[in-house]
């Protein structure tokens, strides 16, 4: 990190744009993932993982937080330039999620001095890699079922059961934990508890599981006796729930506090329009066919939908009706989108579409037919489509539940 | 990368939206839309009246005439109100045909008729004849030199909104081989030439005119040389306005539903609480904030060359989309009673299919989109 | 009715196709009603009825019903074979549905000698206009939460209550009637029972509801201590729901008995089709257009997929998987492609799609938003499209109930 | 009014349909279809032993060349339960082979060829290239007159499906400057002219095959004035052959589905309970038997003359667009473990991308059905 830090918002932000003009790599010679989520291989990692040190370091990530947890001490608007500069270069997504969108706000609001000082650095710098543990094998959606136990023995928590959807579960060295601390509770919302836990102690075994897409990306999590230290606790016993449904409004971007980047590249139409330029269809170019560019123009108009909704967000006047409802709406509108638009670019390709990741006759190395399968952990993880539908009617439309 | 246009806001649209918001609530309770279907001009002339002392029909037009020097950015939010209650004046009218003689008016014309229009004087268009083109320049009916600096009409224009109450038309003609636009007041029409049309829309009132054996004086013509970017300006200035009403109109059909759906039982259950019913309530609520996302870019964009087409013509197009959809599924969720007359349902999905049927449906601006940006 | 009954199939075709090829009157002077639910003006009640009896008159309505019944006491291939010249030649639509559909058959199955030597001719004949009263103003589609009362008093039932949707109820001269006789049965369908009731005694009273369209074509029926003669009763005292249940499969076509004839006039794509290559769209031919070819398309599949399950049910070999599958989905599928069809015929009208029946101006008369507006009434009535998923998810697929 | 073909079904359809509906559960069940994804030839050598024996390979074949002399139309319950179980073998590449020569082979090819078809040698067909356009005439393939009685070929052949096991392969040239079809047998390419591809559909096997350096006898070409015609009715055929397929596809992935929806829970209810699960699958399901009755009204009506080509056409659009939907939302529905490999739904998914990408998918379909019909 530099030693001084720039007071001017404009000269931050144009040093932001020629440094990562500088040091994007357009193609590192393997296919980087889209999404954190979509980390499958070593080599993958370890380039994301400098690459999110290297943007710390340049002072690009975490600006916004304090200078002693790893910071800059900046004000959001910088971070949200250097954002800004790093999307604009197509720089690579950022590998530390859950600890730079999740955690690390979550010990920004509510941790403890010793939380802040022992954690932030090392999620900001990539040096610590942090994974969640929500879902478990039977409670997919229903988070507030967990049934991994806590129990407190001395200043420990011995853990026991199992998570599922781990990612970058073998990497991580933190997990953020939901378990069940009190099975008698009278509503099972009441018994959870969240846990800072380590994931390097014994009793922690991590097995991958292997994605529809042939590839591995996300690990399940056992716990057999394992430890985790009690102060690794947040909020009180049996507030697990509360503080869980706290992290997930960090994700949405309701609140603030994340370190800044972005974890994924969301779909984009203008690429497939690129696409639909290239591949021939009757011996024409695609996009010479009406119907190819009727689609074509219903996906312009939402990629579209998707920017300005994102851009009202900053206009009051314009969110007064249902505070709400452009928040709670976009994950379930791009997720939905991503899928939609890469199944269509798929079906661009033509006979070629029969190719799949690793054929040299794979078109763009058959990164659409990938990311069309990819789609699916977006809009089934965070809360599937259906139950994004739900949230919004009752949360935003206000109707009773299901 | 083309541009698409840009989401912004400003001050006097927020001041404007506030005010709209209140005035076409207390205004137009459903009982006086309902009330004003069996009136003969479909329209309060007192309400009428105190849009012209808000200033409203002045709004975009410049200063020098009378107006208040703002643009149609600024008219978004109250025709999105108006159509939030489904108010109907000739308010759109007016201030469409203001824009055509902005865009395409001799200066005289300018300083005739702005004025007058800026302060409470109805205009409307007289664009559509009876092959139903979208093509504003498609024009068959015709002006010729009569002699004695006058021009002999022929023809007959259809759907013409509000034309019994306008104090101007302005007529799209053939005139020399080419679209040509002129002002016709009502005085230049023999008798009987308008003939009050049955529209789908029953909450407002559309003409047919007929134009054979009018005669206008040449000085009612409007500059020649700019008819073709005067159309062009009226057309996406329509489509504009028409997104405004629709996403009012979207935003009212999905609160009436979600009333429904929050107290209707059936089988011992609120009807809202059935995913049958509350999912694609949900899809007509976020395709409708996109839908108004896209209105204010193109309110934003309109003046902008080449990117407030596209932001306008998008507007539209999704507005029709989700307009038509919430509004069927109005009807459908409302079960029997979404059947009868009663339900306020069938007044939008009406309005819809009046909407998509002017200046385009979302398939014919998507094929315009198509040419623009691929 | 002639007094020789032909003995030959082959004859009897050809003698029903000579004569609707000469009695369908090509254009009465005023639109006809496509569905019986759809009837707004005495002028078209009385064309209608006068057709039905003209029909039956012929012998080509009622064939297979019983002779001493009204009918013809022929086989069904005869009538269907009628019902085919019917079809072929456009003919108006039968009038008095409920009765050749719903009661008709109902009384052939379980209705006493009596009500069989009263009810049927009258009801084939078109002279004794039926309708039905199950639905209730606060229970559209809960049928079995009817609440209208009825209370044995000598040998009558003394009728209380409001029965809504009543299709031709001004014009009925008896209703089959779903009402409550046990308030206290401990499942709400034990106290139902089905009773015949006379529409002209003193205490019933009918007031038009005026549909979407602008139309009248329905009534509210209110009952005020009105008589229904006890010897109406349908099974026993509390069995009107297994009644009701039973009426409906005759509606389905998953019993026999019906007396034939159509009583709606099922969308067509191939009108659609006529009506594209009419209308203009920028000049040209709307079908010109590809994208409005490629809907077209669609729905020429669609209408092919109706007519082709409608054949299948026929071949037994293609219906072993789920043999309900087949009659319980084709309502859905043929009113949902109405609605859908109907909206796409607005739409290709361009701006005089802004008109509305009654102009001179507008397409076709406005036949196509009316019927697009009418098309409700099938996607809503005998159970919404909505219920009619949770049908077939639940009977035919053995999904859980919701 | 078009004939739009009409469904039939006849007694030989109904006994091979019993007999396929059980042969393929049982030869084929999920283990076995997974543990063939890793083996080299992706299909069991007993299995197609076996098939051979039922006669299975000779239905469509005539007697005269020792096939039982039926057609497609009987072939199609066969291949729509292979589908409905993931049963791979080179069936269908083996039958569309002797369509082929018996469309457009020589008589001498015929006589030698069908024989053995009939009997269990496997052959296939090799149509596609890199531009992968769907129309089989555009071949940029050729053979060239090379001395001697032979023919020198060029250029590569892509998705060859099962060329590794087949017999003999009918490719598509550009000969004397227009498409032509050539038997080429192993022994004519050069060593190392397969190359197995990586496919979307791990169950099936597909190649790309070299022919630059192969040269064939002049004999091998099959009759030139028949070529069009053939290729027509190759590409008919391998529709109707795909939709079976992708029919019986679809049935098990809804039954697969189903099964999950009446046994997971989330919430403390089956998921089958909750209407966005139901109705979705409901969807699928009644679109599935709308598939199924085209499927069946194409097999009827192959042989006749351009009812043939309409009803073929529609089973594919028809399935291509069911196969996705019922695919895609299995894997929603399994949720995180539709995200895995194990969930079954991905083979299916995987499956209705291939078809789709091959012989056309339903946006062609409808295109080509758009000429025809309208």
């Amino acid at each position: 990190m530099s030693d001084t830090d720039p007071k001017d918002l404009a000269a931050y932000a144009e040093a932001a744009d020629a440094w990562f003009r500088e040091n994007v790599v357009a193609d590192p010679g393997f296919m980087l993932p889209l999404t954190f989520m979509e980390v499958g291989t070593d080599q993958q990692f370890h380039f994301l993982q400098d690459w999110q040190h290297k943007v710390w370091e340049a002072g690009y990530l975490g600006a916004a937080w304090p200078k002693a947890y790893g910071g800059r001490g900046l004000s959001q608007a910088f971070q949200n330039a250097a954002t800004r500069a790093m999307r604009r270069h197509n720089g690579p997504i950022m590998l530390n999620a859950i600890g730079i969108n999740w955690t690390g706000p979550l010990l920004l609001d509510i941790g403890s001095e010793a939380h802040k000082l022992k954690y932030l650095k090392g999620i900001v710098s990539a040096e610590d890699i942090w994974c969640q543990g929500f879902s478990e094998p039977e409670n997919g959606s229903d988070l507030g079922n967990a049934q991994t136990r806590a129990v407190r023995d001395g200043d420990d928590y011995v853990l026991n059961g199992s998570k599922i959807w781990t990612t970058l579960g073998r990497y991580a060295k933190y997990m953020i934990l939901l378990c069940r601390t009190d099975p008698s509770a009278a509503r099972k919302y009441d018994g959870l508890s969240f846990i800072l836990t380590p994931m390097t102690v014994p009793g922690v075994r991590t097995v991958p599981i292997r994605k529809l897409t042939g590839e591995h990306g996300f690990t399940q999590t056992f716990f057999t006796d394992a430890r985790a230290p009690a102060d690794g606790l947040m909020g009180k016993e049996g507030e697990g729930w509360k503080v869980a449904m706290r992290t997930l409004e960090y994700e949405r971007g309701a609140r603030g506090g994340q370190a800044g980047g972005y974890v994924s590249v969301p779909s984009d139409a203008w690429d497939v329009l690129e696409l639909a330029r290239r591949m021939q269809r009757g011996g024409a170019p695609a996009l010479a066919d009406p119907v190819l560019r009727d689609q074509m123009v219903d996906f312009m108009i939402e990629i579209q939908s998707l920017s300005l909704c994102r851009d009202r967000l900053a206009i009051p006047a314009l969110n007064t009706d249902r505070p709400m409802g452009l928040p709670l709406s976009s994950k379930l509108m791009s997720t939905e989108f991503g899928r939609r638009v890469n199944a269509f670019a798929v079906s661009l390709t033509g006979a070629r579409g029969g190719y799949y990741v690793g054929d040299g006759n794979a078109v763009d190395d058959g990164v659409w037919t990938r990311a069309y399968l990819n789609a699916f952990s977006a809009t089934i993880g965070g809360g599937t489509s259906q139950i994004q539908h739900n949230i919004i009617g009752e949360h935003v439309l206000g109707l009773p539940k299901s | 990368m083309q541009e698409l246009g840009r989401i912004g806001f400003n001050e006097a649209q927020g001041d404007l939206l506030d005010v709209a918001t209140v005035f076409c609530r207390e205004q137009s309770p459903i009982a006086r839309v309902r009330a004003l279907i069996d009136s003969e001009t479909g329209h309060e002339p007192a309400v009428w009246s105190q849009i012209a002392e808000l200033g409203w029909l002045g709004v975009a037009i410049p200063e020098a005439f009378g107006g208040v020097g703002l643009s149609l950015t600024e008219v978004v939010p109250l025709v999105e109100q108006m159509g939030r209650n489904l108010l109907s004046t000739p308010f759109v009218s007016t201030t469409l045909a203001a824009q055509a003689i902005l865009a395409g008016g001799t200066e005289a014309q300018q300083q005739a008729w702005l004025p007058k229009l800026a302060t409470g004087a109805a205009g409307t268009l007289a664009l559509v004849e009876a092959s139903g083109d979208w093509d504003l320049t498609h024009v068959d009916c015709t002006a010729q030199d009569a002699g004695g600096g006058r021009l002999a009409l022929a023809g007959q224009k259809l759907l013409v909104s509000d034309a019994a109450t306008a104090a101007v038309i302005v007529v799209s003609l053939r005139f020399e081989g080419r679209p040509a636009l002129a002002l016709v007041e009502p005085g230049d029409l023999p008798i009987g030439a308008l003939r009050r049309e049955t529209i789908i829309d029953e909450t407002r009132r559309a003409y047919a005119v007929d134009l054979t054996g009018a005669t206008i004086g040449r000085e009612a013509l409007m500059d020649p040389e700019r008819a073709a970017d005067a159309l062009a300006h009226i057309h996406l200035a329509a489509n504009l306005l028409a997104a405004a009403e629709m996403c009012g109109g979207t935003q009212a059909v999905i609160d009436y539903t979600l009333d429904y759906a929050r107290t209707r039982k059936q089988f011992g259950q609120l009807i809202g609480a059935y995913q049958a019913v509350k999912h694609p309530l949900v899809e007509a609520y976020v395709r409708y904030e996109q839908a108004r996302s896209h209105l204010y870019a193109a309110a934003h964009s309109f003046a902008e060359q080449g990117t407030g087409e596209i932001a306008t013509r998008m507007a539209k197009a999704i507005a029709d989309q989700v307009f038509s959809y919430a509004s069927d599924r109005a009807i459908q969720f409302h079960g029997g009673f979404g059947f009868t007359y009663d339900c306020d349902a069938q007044l939008y999905r009406r309005r819809a299919i009046w909407h998509a049927s002017q200046y385009g449906d979302a398939g014919y601006h998507k094929k315009k989109l198509a040419d623009l940006l691929l």
